[in-house]
């Protein structure tokens, strides 16, 4: 193991990936000059040269429709979006081109294509360079959609998203990118559709991914302090989701909060909450919290900024609120209602 | 292959598109075919002449308007038929239908139901060619109205900056569905758009295949060694409605059979077949062949069995992992 | 009251709005010439002239993004989309500048526009030319999104969305445009973040919208006949979500089945799932049941497409199997639950 | 206004953009401005040039690179510096930022930090005031590397076709952040693509702030009166990196040097004051009272309170329902 960082693990993965296959090619702006915005692919250029690693228009459009041109015929092109902000403007090509080509085709077409998306909030980018959109992709059939929160996975999953014989959003958030960790030697493969259970616990389930994944785990920390074990459930892909991790730990603990960077309403906070209310239900002891932006655009001022995020202490005073409620009072009813079920059913 | 071979192959590949077309009217309008079909009739000259200019390892993106293009790059009428009636033995198992046709055996990677969706990935095509240092080529078809969107400047901006091996041939058919090209677009000419990407731009006449023909080959020839792109703006008309069924309350009967005497199968007929001394006979007899070809696609089609409901959820993703693509 | 087509109902709308304030004006493909693709602009053209019903080019980003342009300088602009699939060509104009431009720049812009977005399954049109992609909107901030289930309302919510100083996504579903209802002689408004009861139940709350208005219906009249009685509620607005009708009915009724043409993963089901599962949690005596699109782009092929959306049988069946689940046992520990709740609370 | 009270202003203005942009730069690296922010620095002819040939009801739209316009069209430098120090007393609230600086009572529509996200605002501008018949015209200001978004396409053909009064101005800095834009770009000249749009083309020297003057109040005039659309390139040079702290590590100082010396302010000065006998005394008096307004809008930005927590919920939504726009 090596402690490295984010940004390095993901440069890692390109290079183990663009050395072993000749089709594997990387096109986006400011990608071979500067390296990227965020040095993630530094050096690139200089080992793979600018046939294979290259500076593109301003053009969303054309990088993201050719990377499907190019991956129906026999390459393995990894698009960098710059920012995941700007996936709006190439949303066509990603939804009704990339997401259905193979399907409408009848099976004909192979879509390997990596889309590569910095996101979230950084030091005050404002509306249009702050936002997470995961969770309109998850909406979209025949899509995969990755969302690492370390090191390891963000090498692991960016490596199996490029082997992938399908379409792969690989959502990377700006902030982690100089946050290190270890990292295996050697290399290997993180599962697309696996999700993760950093921290185990018995009382509530978080669940959540990217950077909320270490705000969860200081949260955790802070609530083992309070007598409360949360377990910390890190998605890593949101499409497939691992709707069996996620039921196995909530059907374990019986309470859940789920935590996101993106907008709460329509996030991807909806979906496993709606999954547990369908999947579930009977093995809830609380309401299922979500917490997630508040539902304004992301605003410049740093306090304003910092107000519609969760931030630790959200998730603190959310999950003591679910497990609190339930102690005095509701313990004793869940302990009744289990005795009558064991009678009813 | 020498010339006499060519005509007469491009005449057999125009009349089965017409007749295709004429076949697939009568039966959408007799409920055979669901959804909605744009035909090809008038226009089968560019099609024609440029895929009669492409090696089968060469691609074409097509549009909504694509049977002519997918009959041209070598397709089956059959699978076709079958994919139009929905059966499970078309070529996308009844899941894409007329606008979502795509054989990609013979490099015809798909119809598109957006209008300007093709561009890009015709470039794309293109990128990947030259990528693996193949000689392969991109054509990307489009219409005149598709030329207004911004996937069209795009794609163009890229590949002649980049130099790529695609060809962007304009249909222009004088109709953006109800709307006169002309009210919604700021040149007379699209090929004049060449200019502001320092492409090579070229204009024939659509209904002349021979004269389609020779700009594209010119064009596919420079493409294929490294001489960059072209946009190749052929003119044409749009003979039949926007979609079958279209009432056409924009345009008049007149202005529509005036245009219909510039067919371009009559016109071949008429004109290079008899200065190229093609035997009549021999062109009756493609007729032939054609309309029997047609009429066992129709048949084949009928009898093919729709796909099973539970199919609808095959088709997704490729088998996959790291393993499956390693 | 009489009786008209849907497509009629917004042409009324279009009609009274476009005679009442001159800066209405209405922009898309096959408007004026046509009068719409599905006739639902017929004659506009004729009356107000061709300087405000605007046949545009096919140029999607540039009719949105100047609706917008035009909505902040003075005109209250109708885009009409052509078809929903469609606002994936527009979505960076929807998405960054159209839902962001008030907020971002501290209230100082007003944008009264609304996109008109004809959605949902008719007569195999296939992959791209099927879709429902409200929930994407749902989750951006800054929009407000309708979707009428019915000519009344279809009438009263665009002269809402017109009158309204916000962006507003209208979604008419294309199998409506034929459909006729009684509508009201006069003006009215529909209002906007209102939903509808449209029958009233006991038993269980179907939540749906938009065409699956009336399948819902169908299910409910052959529920009663089991003995079932099943509340239709009609949410009209999905941005901002009526959440005080919903938490309403389900907490009288007790149980949810939600129902929706988009794909169920990701949908506006899982908002709904999930705020009921926030808030009502303790009232709910059965899984919560979505309903949508199986998570496959739509197919071509007739009987494909009939399989992938919900059916009316569908809809009995899910209501059935939670209603029933209940019946016998369940009645028992409900009642059991309410007197340990009542004790412990 | 005569000719001496013109060149004046618009050296006030050149003024008040390069010290306020030297100002931020200082600011920022000392960290006092949160955020990213790009310098207009090197630029300043060209906003000043364009919006001098304005009136105060005219629109612009802006871009990421957004001060000097903001400027030049009018706005208060000490509401735009609270802005970007993220005060409650700037023009947004704090909620916008360098990135997202408007003033809309002077008709500045906002910067924008999606590249290319102006064009078609100003285009449905002027569509506004061709419905509204009112004489307003609208600029889009943008850049080299903006020309090869699909917005740049789609936004000129349409206010060609409908000869909308839109004046698009091209800031043509010769670099797309780390990018030279002939590698990217298919044309020499940014105006080359005017004749795709049937559209008036004219390039100007960009460092030289008659020139832009002339050339933009001749394209305002004619947008004003029905002539329909401009494409304006005006040439300069981008003297800062893309954002303030950029390494700029893919170009060479002595090219940065070289083209320093062509600077907009210093050629004015030596130049056109010169020949049109301003007097020194009145450009140093200028620049000291810019000086001042500059330490005024620090102080007030300094001082001004940030915005409460809460009023992040405040500004999604205008008040509305049918009553309130009734
Ligand atoms: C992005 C998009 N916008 C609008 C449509 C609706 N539409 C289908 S065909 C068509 C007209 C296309 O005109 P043109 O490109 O000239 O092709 P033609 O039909 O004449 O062959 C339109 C507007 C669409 N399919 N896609
Ligand atoms: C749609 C979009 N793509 C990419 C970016 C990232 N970006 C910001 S500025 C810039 C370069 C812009 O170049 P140009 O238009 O020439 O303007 P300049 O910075 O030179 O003034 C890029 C690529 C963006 N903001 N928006
Ligand atoms: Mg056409
Ligand atoms: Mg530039």
């Amino acid at each position: 193991m090596r402690n490295i960082s984010f940004a390095q693990a993901t440069l890692e993965a390109m290079q183990e990936e663009m050395r072993r296959d000749p089709t594997v090619f990387v096109v986006g702006e400011d990608i071979a000059r500067q390296g990227g915005i965020f040095g993630q692919f530094a050096g690139l250029a200089d080992e793979f040269g600018a046939e294979r690693v290259i500076d593109s228009p301003i053009s969303e459009t054309a990088i993201v429709g050719a990377g499907l041109g190019a991956a129906l015929t026999g390459c393995r092109p990894v698009v960098d979006m710059h920012f995941a902000d700007f996936l709006g403007v190439a949303m066509d090509e990603v939804f009704n081109q990339i997401a259905k080509v193979r399907y409408m085709f009848g099976g004909q077409a192979r879509v390997p294509l990596v889309l590569r998306a910095p996101d979230g909030l950084v030091r005050s980018a404002a509306a249009q360079h702050s936002q997470s959109v995961e969770a309109w992709f998850l909406h979209i059939p025949g899509l995969k959609v990755v969302i690492p929160s370390n090191p390891a996975d963000a090498k692991g999953l960016l490596k199996s998203a490029i082997r992938d014989g399908n379409p792969v959003l690989y959502f990377e958030n700006k902030d982690l990118y100089r946050q290190s960790g270890e990292v295996p030697e050697g290399e290997y493969f993180t599962p697309i559709g696996k999700a993760n259970v950093c921290r185990e616990g018995t009382d509530v389930t978080i669940v959540t991914y990217s950077v909320m994944v270490s705000k969860a785990r200081k949260a955790a920390d802070l609530l083992q302090a309070q007598g409360i074990s949360a377990e910390v459930l890190d998605l890593r892909t949101i499409s497939p989701l691992d709707r069996d991790a996620i039921l196995a730990s909530v059907r374990k603990t019986h309470r859940a909060v789920i935590v996101h960077e993106a907008p709460k309403i329509g996030g991807v906070g909806a979906e496993v909450a709606a999954l547990l209310a369908e999947e579930a239900l009977e093995h809830l002891d609380a309401p299922i919290i979500r917490l997630g932006l508040k539902h304004v655009p992301v605003p410049f001022s740093p306090p304003l900024e910092q107000f519609v995020v969760p931030q630790v202490e959200d998730i603190v005073r959310a999950v003591a609120g679910i497990v609190r409620a339930d102690e005095g009072s509701a313990r004793v009813l869940e302990g009744s209602v289990r005795v009558l079920e064991g009678i009813v059913r | 292959m020498n010339d006499h071979d060519l005509l007469l192959r491009m005449y057999r590949t125009m009349v089965s598109i017409r007749l295709f077309e004429e076949k697939v009217q009568e039966l959408f309008l007799a409920g055979e075919i669901p959804g909605f079909v744009h035909l090809y009739l008038g226009e089968e000259a560019i099609a024609t002449g440029v895929c009669s200019a492409l090696r089968v390892d060469d691609y074409i993106t097509s549009t909504h308007r694509g049977h002519g293009h997918t009959i041209a790059k070598g397709a089956r009428m059959d699978r076709m038929m079958a994919e139009l009636f929905g059966r499970r033995t078309g070529y996308c198992k009844g899941k894409g239908g007329s606008m979502h046709i795509a054989d990609f055996s013979i490099g015809m990677l798909g119809a598109n139901g957006v209008v300007g969706g093709g561009f890009n990935i015709a470039t794309g095509a293109g990128l990947s060619a030259k990528l693996r240092k193949t000689d392969q080529v991109a054509v990307c078809f489009f219409g005149d109205g598709a030329s207004n969107r911004g996937t069209f400047h795009e794609a163009m901006n890229m590949a002649s900056s980049w130099k790529l091996p695609v060809i962007f041939v304009c249909e222009n058919n004088q109709w953006a569905s109800t709307t006169p090209y002309r009210t919604t677009t700021s040149v007379e000419n699209i090929v004049d758009r060449a200019v502001g990407y320092g492409m090579r731009g070229v204009m024939v006449d659509g209904n002349d295949v021979l004269a389609v023909h020779a700009a594209a080959h010119d064009a596919v020839e420079r493409a294929r060694h490294g001489g960059g792109p072209t946009l190749l703006e052929a003119k044409t008309y749009r003979m039949a409605g926007h979609f079958v069924g279209d009432p056409e309350k924009y345009r008049t009967r007149d202005e529509v059979n005036e245009m219909k005497a510039r067919c371009p199968i009559n016109r071949f007929e008429t004109g290079a077949a008899v200065s190229m001394g093609l035997a009549a006979a021999d062109l009756e007899a493609i007729r032939r062949e054609v309309q029997a070809e047609l009429a066992e696609a129709v048949a084949f089609a009928r009898s093919s069995p729709f796909p099973d409901p539970s199919e609808a959820l095959e088709d997704l993703f490729a088998e996959s992992g790291v393993d499956a693509d390693a």
